[in-house]
């Protein structure tokens, strides 16, 4: 059953800016199987959603190879990576920005369909039923075909993101926190039309989220980033069990329980999220943590094995 | 004021300073170069030729020459006035005759006008022999235009530029400053031999805009403004506060017709045009009443002009002639003109007269550089120009612009190449006998008429304004008015 | 932003339309400018129909003797310095002036929108040669340049709409580059870039259509400056010719007339005024409309 | 920041370099001959040969311009046509006339159009905010060379409170031979500042801050001048920098108008009789005039934008500008 | 209830309407509330809901047009809110009553030092101090918040969020209000910053016995800070009680479907079990109870009519008939 779908090894993507060269992600490497998910977590700005698109090849990678199927993708010329984009699919965090405001809902759903020639203009009756089928999939009114996305509120959008995902029939999709921007019981909604939707397509799902409690129960890896660096990488129950990395245990002690009984065991942080411009060598979370001692600040941690499928980058352990 | 060299004009109640209005700037104030009339009516001021016209009778007067005398048919000898100076103390003497009059047969610009003069022989310190080529009636008239003008040797040859800046001469007015595009400012040169001018500074200010003019003189703002708007004469000759001044001029329009071009090679329908074209309806109407029908290409008050009479309007006639030529239904044709707001209305009010005659002409406006070059390659179907005679001489017009030998750039720009036409201008050209020129004349201006190589329009008046307190001033005909005798009370 | 199911549903135009109808003022400069393109479109109409008939014994026909007469009743807006009807070459000059500044902004919305959109959209290189060299265009002053290029081509009318329109390329090039710089990074474009879409399609079903606001206003406003330019080029001689109405050429023609007949100056500066006017508040009403930050 | 400017500077160079040949290019290809606007329409046919060569017009256009290029770059803008004095003089001497016209322009401009942008944005959709955006149009509806007749009518013929052309002297005559040519090439930009002073209000209206500087319980009039204005003007600055351009275009009419003697008149009058020397000359300095005037927008917009001085290093600014533009 | 003594701020009635061109939005539908002094109320809704309405009202900060407070009273300290001058009420805020507004990002004016930000705050209600002592004031609220005061000079592009989010806290808390509004304090920040910023808001509070309205539409956070709640729907208390009133015994349908919806790190889900549908739109609200199209339990008494607010107990109000069952049965 544990067959791979997506080896990342190594991935780098730099960015050159005026300040310097942003190390938006830096020497990411997992192993993704295939109906999975992989959740990844971590503060804003972590580089999160660049690992998603330049897996997806939205951005070039400056480094590394991407495995999808057993191929690697990084160096496939403009045609091959169109035919592989059917496979490979994102939905978007911001259901407002996401969505093309001149295009109807068929018509954006309809889009992928067309750019992908899996139909043609000419065959806008198949076209339009396959449409509407995807609409009912998500849940989403057949009378909504003709509206434009201003019209909708945040959780139809979402919807639509999807659809227009499940077009092309796709076997792996970035969801770069396709919740964040909606309400909690909405956010619940879209959480289990996902989960429905894995369960009966057998997809598999990259879960970007800066919310660990949305992953939880999502998600059979856990990936936490901090600074464009995996720092965690555990099986996702045992990471809340035994969180290993005390960037890990400040985040989840920061979280805030619903429940007015729980014991809240605060590790405090101070400071908060350096620049990813020409970071130094060493552990990069060293700064801000408690623990931090000479071993960390002089050079990189790799990420160790400490129990089976648990990694952490950490001297402490 | 208030200085012992100032003139009198300050202590007995006039103004020190004369503004006026024109509506270009000097292109150069070296007087073989600058020849616009804007540019001569202030250089004018500063230089002095040999020998002057008078503006109101148009004989020629003594200037730097106390007088002269006809030595032969192609030599004339002037006797230099003695005690002259330049603005800058140089003496003016026979070398300075010598050197301006040679200078201005070199000069690109100006050589048209005294490129008659054979040579310029110094005989003593205050006598200079002028040679002509040949025989040449107008020598005397050519060499009174501004253009001719004596410059001070020493100065000149020092730099050869200077002039165009700070011009030095030894006029009644001394240059004190130019800023261009705006003003030029002169200043009343005592030692003029003729006394000082009457007014101590003189002002003469660019106002483009024709109407901007009139209400600068309103205002009183300006205390003169040459060549007023036709359109506002009314209102300047019904200012209680202002005076018109109106005088016949020496320009006259009218049409050129490309005489190599089909169909004004026809001359029926050369004739035909000048018969459509109501002269006198324009004059009144679009000129507002002033300046006169022409009959010729040279005004009245040019010495040769003779009256043929005024084309008759008549345009059943000129239907007929169109016909005869072979257009019973008329032809498209262009009409050009530069890009002069009144001259294009002219064109404009010319182009619905010949749409009556069944003549659709387009007006083509364009800019006077690349008028004066597309004609003279003789582009042009029809071509509205004005022209000057600006030595007062009909030698100066007929042979620019009728002689076969100056088709093209020179002039003559309908192209006519008649050999009686040819025979009668050399003869007006090269005799210096009055009654010979005379006829000479006349028979040109009839010979003109039948072949209709051009269609006379109008004479324009010279006009300006000035403030009721101006005194003195006095029009030119060609536009070049002089000032030193002007004053205007406070 | 939440609609109900039961709200109407309305399209994107619909949506502006009705934001629009709000500002009365835009409103009425629209109703202006309908009425004119109607009487451009009838004396176009006319004209075809009576073979120039009216043109040619109404609109220029001089009556020299009559000219400068003052507003009556058989000529409402009295004659010209030509003694011609003024009403009746104020109403056959609106195709001039309203379709030549039209004309010209159309053909300089084109250039620009593709210029501004290859260079916004694939930067670089690119986007440096083709700004620096809208940088050089809009360096000159685009009256000097209009100038200029009128001197140099020849007084026509297709000249003066050449000049006019390459001196509003880098505006609107400008304006298009910037929308599609602040388009291009949006989720909706790396969306379809996802979904393998090539270039062309990106740039022609995904930017431009939503740079279409700024675009729209800047031509409305384009052609009310387009319509100045060529009065203004009048002024100097190089608009269009006689005796074709125009409202700008008339103005400037009969600007020395300005104190003898008013009515010669003062009804075709009007008549530019008003349509300068109309195109002003209604491109403002329109940025208004269509500015999705003043949504609701 | 020095080395920010230090490079746009050099920027300028290209950009230059662009605008001679353009212009150049269009000069050479105006119909009529030099030597016969030099030398009149009386000049023999040898004398206009001669001016010719001695202009160099019987050369290749390419080799003209490499050689005007050459002694551009030696620091010559060569001789007019017209009168054959050097160009770089005169125009040196026309520009401050036009400077200051320029800014005078400008300042009509903005003081029409910042209290009415505010007013109208303030005042969004009312009675108020209507009629002032109507009166302010009214201005930049009407042409340019219109506008300067109506107001010298009005106000030199019929009242006689300004001199109606020219350039007064002393500080006063210059001051009110100002205002006329000022008021009439400033009505134009007065629009585009309304406009944008509008909709930059309209925006900064609604952001958070002011709902912040509200809660904070200081008066309106505080908001306004020390939050609003002082956010809206970043947009509105260069709004006008690049409204330069239109100024010095439009300084072709006022001042042929009014008869002021700057670098427009210059440029018409050599325009139109192809004084190909001038008008370069004086396009290369209206075109580095602007250049410095948008840098020194840039410049001004760092002091009012805190956030755009530290990005000023590098490219970010130039790219957050067009996107305001 | 207890005694009016303690009582800092009561709303009564409150209606608020937003009155749109084609539309009219009912943003607040007779809202009633009591704070007493230096307690927290939590105010917990979905988007729409008008929870920052609700605040802005109290401030009558409400943008106008097309805002209109419709009736209803406002009780600060004893006087009627609504019914004071502009300039009184200007008095008041920033004063006795501060906000703090949910976007760090943008509430601060980009073009202003911090330092000036709070100097203007403290300048505009305490007149009778000298341009130093204001100075001092204003620094030593930045140290307050953490932030060393040698920084304030600079401008808030040179600050993170969550110190963007603390120089704000230090304006609205500069002038030691009674009563503090946070509209979403940290929704903009990451939890590790929430965290921060939380802890320092309610440690201040409790210094300053500040009382904090805390509106957020994270149950999380109003479980950790707050001591008693108010669930607000379509613009209407439809809840309110302790701590324990709402987590433990929660009684409306929404109530418990919205602690249904959270994914919970303590316990093992597998499913959530989420509310269907959406808030009703505020411009077309229904006429009976504003959950009933979404509530499984609703029955034809819900849609006919407003349920009225059923003390189910000391401290525990529901608006919903089966509150009024439950009360009845027991
Ligand atoms: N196109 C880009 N050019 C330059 N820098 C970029 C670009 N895209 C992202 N970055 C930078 O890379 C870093 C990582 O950004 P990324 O968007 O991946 O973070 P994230 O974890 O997704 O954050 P968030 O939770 O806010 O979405 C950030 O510092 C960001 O500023
Ligand atoms: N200026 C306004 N004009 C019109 N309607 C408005 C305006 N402000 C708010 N509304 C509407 O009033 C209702 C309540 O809005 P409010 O901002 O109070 O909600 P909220 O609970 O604070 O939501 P959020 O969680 O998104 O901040 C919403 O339907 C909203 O669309
Ligand atoms: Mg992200
Ligand atoms: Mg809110």
């Amino acid at each position: 059953m544990a067959e791979p779908l997506l080896k990342v090894e190594h991935l780098k993507k730099y960015f050159h800016t005026n300040q310097g060269t942003l190390h938006a992600v830096d020497d990411v490497s997992f192993t993704l199987n295939k109906g999975e998910t992989l959740g990844v977590v971590g503060e804003s700005g972590c580089g999160k959603s660049t690992l998603g698109r330049t897996i997806l090849r939205l951005h070039e990678p400056t480094d590394g190879k991407v495995f999808f199927e057993g191929k690697e993708i990084t160096t496939l010329g403009k045609l091959e990576m169109k035919n592989i984009r059917r496979d490979m699919q994102i939905i978007f965090q911001d259901p407002f920005a996401s969505l093309n405001p001149r295009m109807t809902i068929s018509e954006t759903i309809g889009e992928s369909l067309l750019i992908q020639k899996i139909y043609t203009r000419k065959q806008a009756d198949q076209l339009r039923k396959r449409v509407l089928e995807l609409m009912d999939f998500v849940g989403l009114s057949p009378r909504l075909v003709n509206s434009y996305p201003h019209e909708l509120d945040g959780g139809r959008r979402q919807r639509i993101g999807i659809a227009r995902t499940l077009a092309l029939d796709p076997k792996f999709i970035v969801c770069d926190e396709p919740v964040s921007a909606l309400d909690v019981s909405i956010q619940a909604q879209i959480l289990n039309l996902m989960q429905d939707l894995q369960d009966e397509f057998g997809l598999t799902y990259l879960f970007i989220t800066h919310d660990l409690s949305v992953v939880k129960h999502l998600s059979n890896t856990i990936a936490v980033m901090y600074l464009g660096q995996v720092v965690e990488h555990a099986p996702s129950l045992q990471l809340f069990e035994k969180p290993l990395h005390p960037y890990t245990q400040a985040l989840l002690s920061a979280i805030p329980v619903p429940d007015p009984d729980y014991e809240v065991n605060r590790v405090l942080l101070q400071g908060e999220l350096t620049s990813p411009v020409d970071p130094i060598p060493g552990c990069r979370f060293a700064k801000r943590c408690p623990y931090a001692c000479d071993a960390c600040r002089k050079a990189d941690i790799p990420l160790k094995e400490v129990a089976p499928g648990h990694f952490v980058a950490c001297t402490l352990v | 004021g208030g200085s012992a060299e100032s003139s009198t004009t300050a202590a007995t109640g006039y103004k020190d300073t004369i503004t006026v209005g024109q509506g270009a700037d000097v292109t150069s104030f070296d007087p073989h170069i600058g020849k616009e009339t804007p540019a001569v009516a202030v250089t004018n001021h500063i230089f002095d030729t040999l020998v002057d016209t008078n503006p109101t009778t148009g004989e020629v007067v003594p200037q730097i020459a106390e007088k002269w005398e006809v030595v032969s048919p192609t030599s004339y000898r002037f006797f230099i006035r003695k005690g002259l100076t330049f603005h800058n103390g140089e003496a003016l003497d026979a070398d300075d005759v010598k050197f301006s009059l040679d200078r201005a047969i070199a000069s690109g610009s100006v050589s048209y006008i005294v490129d008659f003069i054979k040579e310029v022989k110094i005989e003593d310190q205050y006598t200079v022999l002028v040679t002509t080529k040949a025989p040449y009636g107008p020598t005397l008239r050519n060499l009174a235009v501004p253009f001719a003008a004596i410059v001070p040797k020493d100065y000149v040859s020092a730099n050869q530029d200077i002039l165009k800046t700070k011009p030095v001469g030894s006029g009644p007015y001394k240059f004190v400053s130019w800023t261009q595009n705006d003003n030029a400012k002169l200043e009343a040169y005592d030692q003029y031999y003729n006394g000082a001018p009457k007014t101590k500074n003189l002002i003469i200010k660019v106002i483009p805009e024709a109407s901007q003019r009139t209400i600068a003189l309103e205002t009183g703002e300006l205390d003169i403004v040459y060549d007023v708007l036709v359109s506002d004469l009314k209102r300047v000759k019904e200012n209680k506060n202002l005076v018109l001044l109106e005088a016949p001029s020496l320009t006259c329009f009218y049409i050129s017709f490309n005489m190599r071009k089909p169909p004004f090679d026809n001359q029926k329908v050369r004739q035909a045009i000048n018969m459509a074209i109501d002269r006198q309806l324009l004059v009144d109407t679009v000129n507002s009443g002033t300046g006169a029908a022409a009959d010729e290409i040279i005004a009245p008050a040019v010495y040769g002009y003779y009256s043929t009479g005024v084309w008759e309007y008549n345009p059943t006639k000129a239907k007929q002639l169109l016909a005869e030529a072979g257009y019973p239904n008329g032809f498209n044709a262009t009409l050009w003109v530069n890009n002069n707001q009144s001259r294009v209305e002219m064109c404009q009010a010319i182009q619905e007269m010949l749409r009556e005659i069944g003549i659709t002409v387009k007006v083509e406006v364009m800019e006077f550089g690349t008028f004066i070059s597309r004609t003279t390659a003789g582009e042009h179907d029809m071509g509205y120009f004005g022209w000057v005679t600006s030595t007062k001489d009909a030698d100066y017009s007929y042979y620019s612009l009728q002689h076969s030998s100056q088709q093209g750039a020179p002039g003559n720009r309908s192209f006519i190449a008649d050999p009686e036409v040819d025979r009668l201008v050399m003869l007006g050209r090269t005799s210096a006998d009055t009654k010979v020129r005379d006829a000479a004349y006349k028979d040109l201006a009839i010979r003109l008429k039948e072949i209709a190589n051009n269609a006379p329009i109008l004479y324009t008046a010279i006009t300006a304004g000035t403030n009721k307190k101006v005194e003195g001033f006095v029009l030119d005909p060609i536009g070049y008015h002089r000032l030193e005798t002007v004053k205007v009370s406070k | 932003m939440k609609t109900s199911d039961a709200r109407k549903q309305r399209t994107l135009a619909a949506e502006t339309w009705r934001r629009f109808r709000k500002n009365k003022l835009a409103l009425a400069g629209m109703i202006v400018l309908i009425t004119l393109v109607l009487i451009a479109l009838s004396t176009i109409v006319i004209d075809l129909v009576t073979d120039n008939a009216i043109y040619n014994n109404y609109v220029i026909k001089q009556n020299l003797r009559l000219r400068l007469q003052g507003p009556s009743k058989a000529h409402l807006f009295g004659l010209d310095e030509f003694g011609r009807d003024v009403l009746m070459r104020m109403l056959w000059a609106v195709r001039y002036s309203l379709f030549m500044g039209t004309i010209a902004i159309a053909l300089s919305t084109v250039v620009g929108v593709v210029l501004g959109s290859i260079a916004g959209y694939y930067g670089k290189v690119t986007d440096n040669i083709i700004m620096r060299f809208m940088d050089v265009l809009l360096a000159i002053p685009s009256m000097l340049l209009a100038t200029a290029i009128v001197a140099a081509l020849g007084t026509s009318l297709t000249n003066v709409l050449i000049a006019i329109a390459i001196s509003y390329v880098p505006t609107f090039a400008r304006t298009v580059r910037a929308s599609v710089l602040t388009i291009k990074d949006q989720e909706f474009i790396e969306a379809a870039r996802a979904m393998g879409a090539s270039d062309f399609r990106i740039i022609f079903k995904y930017i431009l259509p939503n740079s279409m606001a700024p675009l729209i206003v800047q031509s409305t406003l384009g052609v009310a400056g387009a319509i100045l330019s060529i009065a203004g080029l009048s002024f100097l001689g190089l608009g269009i010719q006689p005796p074709t109405p125009e409202w700008g050429s008339m103005l400037s023609s009969a600007r020395s007339y300005i104190r003898e007949g008013w009515h010669i100056t003062v009804i075709p500066g009007l008549g530019i005024m008003i349509t300068i006017l109309a195109l002003n508040v209604m491109g403002d009403g329109l940025r208004d409309a269509l500015d999705p930050r003043l949504k609701n | 920041m020095g080395k920010y400017i230090v490079r746009r500077l050099l920027m300028m160079i290209p950009v230059l370099l662009g605008v001679t040949f353009i212009v150049f290019f269009i000069m050479s290809l105006t119909p009529g001959d030099p030597a016969a606007i030099i030398l009149g329409d009386q000049a023999s046919a040898e004398s206009l040969a001669q001016k010719r060569i001695e202009l160099g017009l019987d050369k290749p256009l390419l080799v003209r311009y490499a050689s005007y290029m050459g002694s551009l770059f030696r620091g010559d803008l060569g001789v007019s046509y017209r009168n054959q004095l050097s160009v770089a003089e005169q125009v040196w001497d026309k520009f401050p006339n036009t400077a200051l016209l320029a800014i005078a322009g400008i300042l009509v401009a903005l003081l029409i159009g910042i209290p009415v942008g505010i007013l109208s944005a303030k005042k969004q959709y009312t009675f108020m905010d209507n009629s002032s955006m109507v009166l302010s149009l009214v201005g930049v509806s009407m042409p340019n060379f219109w506008l300067g007749l109506l107001l010298s009518l009005l106000f030199a013929l019929k009242l006689g409170w300004l001199p109606s052309q020219g350039m007064g002297s002393g500080f006063f005559g210059l001051l009110r031979s100002l205002v006329l040519p000022a008021i009439t090439l400033g009505t134009g930009v007065a629009a585009t500042v309304v406009r944008m002073t509008r909709s930059s209000m309209l925006e900064v209206i609604r952001q958070d801050y002011i709902s912040t500087a509200r809660a904070k319980g200081i008066t309106e009039k505080q908001i306004t001048n020390k939050h609003m204005l002082k956010n809206a003007l970043i947009p509105i600055v260069t709004a006008v920098g690049l409204q330069f351009g239109h100024l010095l275009g439009g300084a072709m009419l006022t001042e042929t108008i009014f008869s002021w003697p700057g670098l427009g008149r210059l440029m018409v009058d050599s325009i139109t009789s192809k004084d190909i020397p001038m008008v370069l000359g004086a396009v290369i300095f209206m075109a580095v005039m602007f250049s410095f005037v948008n840098l020194l927008v840039d410049i001004l917009y760092a002091f009012l934008d805190p956030r755009i001085k530290s990005q000023y290093k590098g490219r970010k600014a130039t790219i957050r500008k067009e996107v305001t533009a | 209830m207890k005694t009016t003594t303690e009582e800092l701020i009561r709303i009564e009635n409150l209606t608020v309407q937003y009155e749109t061109d084609d539309a009219v939005v009912h943003a607040l539908n007779a809202v009633s509330l009591f704070m007493r002094k230096g307690e927290t109320l939590g105010l917990v809704g979905e988007t729409g809901a008008g929870k920052t309405t609700l605040a802005r009202s109290i401030l009558r900060l409400i943008p106008s047009p097309p805002g209109v407070i419709k009736s209803g009273k406002i009780f600060f300290d004893g006087m009627d809110l609504l019914s004071l001058s502009e300039n009184q009420m200007r008095a008041i805020r920033g004063n006795s009553i501060s906000m703090i507004f949910q976007d760090p990002m943008t509430s601060l004016n980009p073009v202003m030092s911090v330092g000036d930000q709070i100097m203007e705050v403290v300048e505009a209600h305490n007149k009778e101090l000298s341009k130093a002592e204001m100075e001092k004031q204003a620094l030593s609220m930045l140290e307050m918040v953490g932030i060393p005061s040698s920084r304030s000079h600079e401008y808030p592009h040179q600050f993170s969020g969550g110190m963007k989010q603390r120089v704000i806290i230090a304006i609205a808390l500069a002038c030691n209000p009674t009563l503090l509004i946070a509209d979403e304090p940290t929704t903009a920040l990451d939890v590790t910053i929430q965290a921060q910023v939380l802890d320092m808001i309610t440690a201040l509070k409790t210094r300053l016995n500040t009382a904090m309205l805390l509106i957020t539409h994270d149950l999380g956070v109003v479980a950790q800070n707050c001591d008693r709640v108010a669930i607000l729907y379509a613009g209407q208390i439809i809840e309110l009680g302790t701590l324990s009133d709402i987590f433990k015994r929660p009684t409306h349908p929404y109530t418990k479907g919205l602690l249904g919806s959270i994914p919970s790190l303590t316990k093992e889900v597998r499913r959530l079990s989420p509310i269907k549908g959406m808030m009703p739109d505020p411009t077309d609200l229904p006429p009976g109870c504003k959950f009933a199209p979404r509530c499984q339990f609703a029955t034809d008494i819900c849609r006919q009519a407003v349920p009225p607010s059923y003390q189910i107990s000391d401290t525990h109000q529901v608006r919903c008939v089966l509150a009024n069952a439950e009360v009845h049965n027991g």
